[in-house]
């Protein structure tokens, strides 16, 4: 159990450098996304089921899809001002 | 006159928003302005009714009727003592002002401008009268959350959302280090009341405690805008509406040195303030560098509202001494000083609020000459920087005085005098040059750099020819209180208690505890009005003849030009002012490892 | 080596806060940069979590346990299930900003951004 | 600064910050070894005193109620900043035309979405029991309607988020807190005091204002997701005529 938790946290460490390095930004939202869900598991190893839980939701889910809605957001109005571009 | 409960001010605000907020498509404007006035008068009235129920001993008020059991503290508890509800009465004032000032004018954030500005003033009064280090970080959060809000009120230029980003980005990494420091000295105490971390502390001096101390110091320094922390100010400052304008610089960012000394006088009180100097030492250097460094910028800027940013952070620097120094005498010079400093400071915003809502600029060579017309307007504005330049009777320069005379040493004597004069003579300058061109047109229009084509979209709908009262009648008061430390009388023994009790650890620890405290208060210093009206002359002389070398430096023979190259776009400081969030943080880890290792090293 | 065993969990929150930082200084892209920025609240997170471990210990849900028993900490638990609230909606409103800046200005580059220079 | 000095730098403050956090850290207790003495406290009275078998829940809305608040204010505060950055008034109008996803996905979604429904909802009601909670609850159910725009039912999904009801369920949410809050001061009691009877240990109803509040974060916290969620999807949406 306790090698366990030393890995974990060993993993955790790398993810937050990998997350930090991936320059595209799609790729990024899915490494946050395994980094969310990655402690997830932690909290649950280190015996915070309630944080965990909260980590699912939010770190894994909520906050990946927010930095997803908010590019599609933006993608969107690209499009849109290259359409009114092309129309002038 | 009974003393209402000390949650009341958090609670009714909250309430008042989340109504105003949530029912905003059915309400009027002018009601909702009406809900929201009355709302912070009511506080107003409850801070006040609180700072007079503090006056002779600390109210201790416990969340959810937890009291401690024995000597651990198992809720959260609000300690109120004098400083902390007369900082909650000035948020509550200063927030009033604004409503007024803005009175179905601010129309921009689509009727969520009240509902922030009251959430903006519940949390500075929580976060000035918590004893409890983690809800000051969530008091400091939810500050920090509404004012990045508030900040990105005017969303019809783009310059506005790059400033509340990158203030956004370096006041998170603060909160992040806040809590980092929190952490740690949970790991070491099990305890998050400060009065009980004091207690466990005790005289406990190791590298765990000054760890903790410099992270917590610089995440709060942070919000303080002391330098090399300070970049998002300006930023900030010059994109914000003017009546959050008011509560940031009045307010905000000196409730972040007062978070800094109420933690390290009530938890850090043994084990870092009483036997060592390099606290004391770290911040004096923090502080000289801040004046410098805000004073300087303070006179190169040619946007109105980023002068008075980087007087802000001049003043602030100035206010840090005081800090450092850190006797009763010289907490009582900093509050003076924090009070006149806050009501100047507003006064010369709602000032420039005017001038903004009916000459749609705040660029100084853009109103070179255009404000002639304006009289009342000049003679507020004036006055605002005779009053930032420390002339009796102005608070600030009884302020001074009281922090000068508690320093002893006379090398540590000279220089805060020195330090003193120059943030005066800068800050004083730099508002009365923007006077000289904008209402006597004086001189010539000024180089126009980039940062002074920062536009701003106008409070108010539309080109407004003339002024409605409501607007004069904030500055007008803000100038006048300005100069009440020096002219009610009992304001020095008031200010003199307040910083006496706040000082005292062991009378905040035992109210706690609710054991029984003996407390006598010693007899007030006295201030010498013939040296502090001597100094105030030469400030403002100096100012004058700055001022005055900037509007005519071209009249000037050759080699006295100077004035081009201080106020021109190659000045080096401004290089790092560079708008990018990357550059700001990596400033506010060098200022961390700058603090963290001055308190290592120094003895 | 042990005294590396007994720090070592701090001191992985220690480097996810400076990988954080990194993120922040090397940033190219404003969206980027949040992203970051949540890393670096994650080290606090795991700083929190371990501060309050206990080897051995049970989880503070007393469902189907009897009290009494050792647990880990709960208060730095309840401390995170709240900080981890502040994450998601600063986060949120930090994206808006981004989103905003984007539709006004166009770019997303932190270096193309700089209308506040000097 | 230019990004190369910049990482100079950065790398410079990087040691400094690193040998201080390391210093500090070797004196903290060791990893395993939490000394108390405030949690413990909690773990082991918390049962007794309020009922509740979650001693975390205890703390986030009875001991720390405080704390709690002012998060949730956090929360709502942060909404109204992005509404207040994205929305746009002018553009609430039109429903863009939706592609025709494959039937099987429609019918999964909408199961899921039931599912999740029951299940954000039991979290929500059995806070004070198992982990989980009004925050947590809150997010699920917010979730579970973003599925409704998996389905591609746009009409349905802009209705129900873009609705002012949200909003003005989100702030009673936030409001709901602070008054239970307030409410203890008809007993003149301090603020946030836990008034209500506290019920059996176990029970549904148990823990007294704990639960209430709970419910309270739940609606705040779902309305408050829903909203950020139809407004980053508003203009995508929205379209009038051409778009999609």
């Amino acid at each position: 159990m306790i090698v366990f938790r030393y890995l974990i946290l060993l993993l955790v460490g790398i993810t937050a450098l990998g997350v930090v390095r991936t320059r595209d930004t799609t790729c990024q939202v899915l490494a946050l996304s395994f980094y969310g869900l990655l402690l997830a598991v932690m909290f649950f190893v280190f015996q915070a089921p309630d944080v965990a839980l909260s980590q699912i939701a939010v770190g894994a889910v909520a906050l990946p899809l927010m930095v997803m809605l908010a590019l599609a957001r933006m993608k969107h109005s690209s499009e849109q001002q290259k359409k009114k571009q092309e129309a002038k | 006159m009974i003393t209402p409960s000390p949650a009341l001010p958090i609670a009714v605000p909250l309430v008042a928003a989340a109504f105003l907020a949530g029912l905003r498509k059915f309400l009027r404007r002018w009601l909702a302005d009406l809900i929201a006035t009355a709302t912070a008068a009511a506080n107003l009235w409850l801070c006040a009714a609180l700072l007079r129920g503090s006056w002779h001993s600390n109210i201790v008020y416990w969340f959810g009727n937890w009291f401690p059991r024995g000597r651990i503290v198992v809720g959260i508890g609000f300690e109120v003592d004098p400083v902390g509800a007369g900082l909650a009465t000035l948020a509550c004032l200063l927030t009033l002002l604004g409503f007024i000032y803005s009175w179905r004018i601010t129309d921009s954030g689509r009727d969520l401008f009240q509902p922030l500005m009251l959430i903006f003033m519940a949390a500075m009064c929580g976060f000035a009268m918590t004893a409890d280090l983690f809800n000051l970080f969530v008091f400091f959060e939810l500050m920090s959350t509404a004012a990045f809000a508030l900040c990105g009120l005017k969303t019809h230029e783009p310059a506005p959302l790059q400033g509340a980003f990158n203030f956004a980005v370096t006041n998170t990494v603060g909160a992040f280090l806040i809590l980092t420091g929190i952490a740690l000295v949970y790991a070491v105490t099990g305890a998050l009341n400060m009065a009980q971390i004091g207690f466990l502390l005790g005289s406990r001096h190791d590298l765990l405690v000054i760890a903790a101390a410099a992270f917590l110091c610089s995440g709060f320094l942070i919000k303080a805008a002391i330098a090399p922390f300070h970049f998002w100010l300006p930023d900030a400052h010059s994109v914000a509406p003017t009546p959050v304008c008011v509560l940031f610089s009045g307010l905000m960012v000196e409730l972040g040195a007062f978070a800094v000394l109420r933690m390290t006088s009530v938890m850090f009180g043994q084990s870092l303030l009483q036997p060592h100097s390099a606290f004391r030492s770290t911040l004096l250097l923090l502080g000289s560098l801040t004046v410098v460094w805000g004073g300087l910028m303070c006179f190169a800027e040619h946007h109105l509202k980023r002068v008075l940013a980087f007087s802000t952070i001049s003043h602030g620097g100035a206010m840090l001494l005081g800090v450092a120094i850190g006797t009763p005498a010289a907490i009582t010079g900093w509050l003076t000083y924090l009070f006149a400093h806050a009501m100047a400071k507003a006064g010369l915003f709602f000032t420039a609020g005017i001038l903004l809502h009916r000459l749609q600029s705040m660029s100084e060579p853009q109103l070179f000459k255009r404000g002639r017309s304006l009289r009342f307007t000049a003679a507020l504005w004036l006055l605002g920087g005779i009053a930032l330049a420390a002339l009796p009777p102005f608070g600030l320069s009884n302020g001074e005085d009281l922090i000068e005379s508690a320093t002893h040493a006379h090398a540590l004597h000279l220089w805060v005098t020195l330090m003193f004069f120059f943030t005066s003579a800068m800050t004083g300058a730099a508002v009365l040059r923007v006077g000289m061109r904008v209402f006597f047109g004086l001189g010539d229009a000024g180089p126009a750099d980039r940062a002074a084509q920062i536009d701003e979209a106008p409070d108010g709908p539309e080109e407004q020819h003339r002024i409605p009262a409501r607007m004069f009648l904030p500055a007008a008061l803000c100038i006048a209180l300005s100069a009440a430390p020096a002219c009610i009388p009992g304001f020095g023994r008031w200010f003199f208690n307040a910083a006496h009790r706040f000082l005292a650890q062991s009378l905040y620890i035992a109210r706690i505890y609710a054991q029984p405290t003996h407390y006598v208060l010693p007899s007030a210093p006295h201030s010498d009005l013939g040296s502090t009206l001597m100094h105030g002359a030469i400030a403002v002389v100096c100012a004058l003849l700055l001022a005055s070398w900037a509007v005519f430096h071209l009249a000037l023979p050759r080699g006295f030009r100077g004035a081009t190259h201080l106020e021109g776009p190659m000045f080096p400081l401004r290089k790092l002012q560079s708008g990018h969030p990357g550059d700001y943080v990596v400033w506010c880890m060098v200022g961390f490892v700058l603090l963290g290792g001055c308190l290592f090293l120094l003895p | 080596m042990s005294q590396i065993a007994h720090i070592f969990p701090f001191l992985v929150a220690g480097w996810v806060f400076l990988c954080g930082l990194y993120g922040i200084a090397t940033s190219r892209h404003l969206v980027h940069t949040v992203i970051s920025l949540a890393v670096v609240q994650t080290s606090t997170y795991v700083l929190l979590l371990n501060i309050g471990f206990r080897t051995g210990g049970a989880a503070p849900v007393f469902a189907d346990i009897s009290p009494g028993i050792t647990t880990v900490d709960p208060i730095v638990q309840a401390l995170m299930l709240t900080d981890v609230v502040v994450e998601a909606t600063v986060m949120a409103l930090l994206l808006a900003m981004v989103v905003k800046a984007y539709e006004k200005a166009g770019t997303l580059s932190p270096d193309d951004l700089r209308l506040m220079r000097g | 600064m230019s990004g190369a000095w910049r990482i100079r730098i950065f790398f410079l403050a990087a040691a400094g910050f690193a040998c201080l956090y390391f210093l500090a850290v070797r004196n903290l207790p060791p990893w395993g070894h939490y000394r108390g003495p405030y949690g413990d406290v909690m773990a082991t009275s918390s049962v007794f005193q309020r009922h509740t078998t979650d001693v975390v829940n205890a703390i986030d809305y009875d001991y720390r109620g405080f704390d709690t608040l002012g998060e949730e204010f956090i929360l709502f505060t942060s909404v109204l900043g992005v509404m207040l950055l994205l929305r746009d008034p002018e553009k609430n109008k039109g429903i863009s035309r939706t592609g025709n996803m494959g039937q099987a996905t429609r019918f999964g979604a909408a199961g899921s979405y039931a599912a999740l429904l029951v299940f954000g909802l039991y979290m929500t009601t059995h806070g004070q029991l198992t982990p989980g909670g009004g925050f947590q609850g809150g997010v699920i159910l917010a979730t579970a309607s973003m599925l409704i725009y998996i389905a591609e039912d746009f009409r349905v999904f802009k209705r129900i988020t873009s609705h002012p009801i949200v909003e003005a369920l989100d702030a009673l949410g936030a409001a709901g807190y602070a008054a239970i809050g307030l409410s203890a001061f008809l007993f003149s009691a301090p603020f946030l005091t836990n008034w209500m009877p506290l019920g059996k240990t176990g029970d549904v109803f148990s823990s007294g204002t704990i639960a209430a509040i709970s419910a309270c974060v739940g609606l705040e916290v779902t309305a408050a997701f829903l909203m950020l969620g139809y407004t980053y999807l508003e203009e995508i949406v929205s379209e009038t005529g051409e778009g999609g």
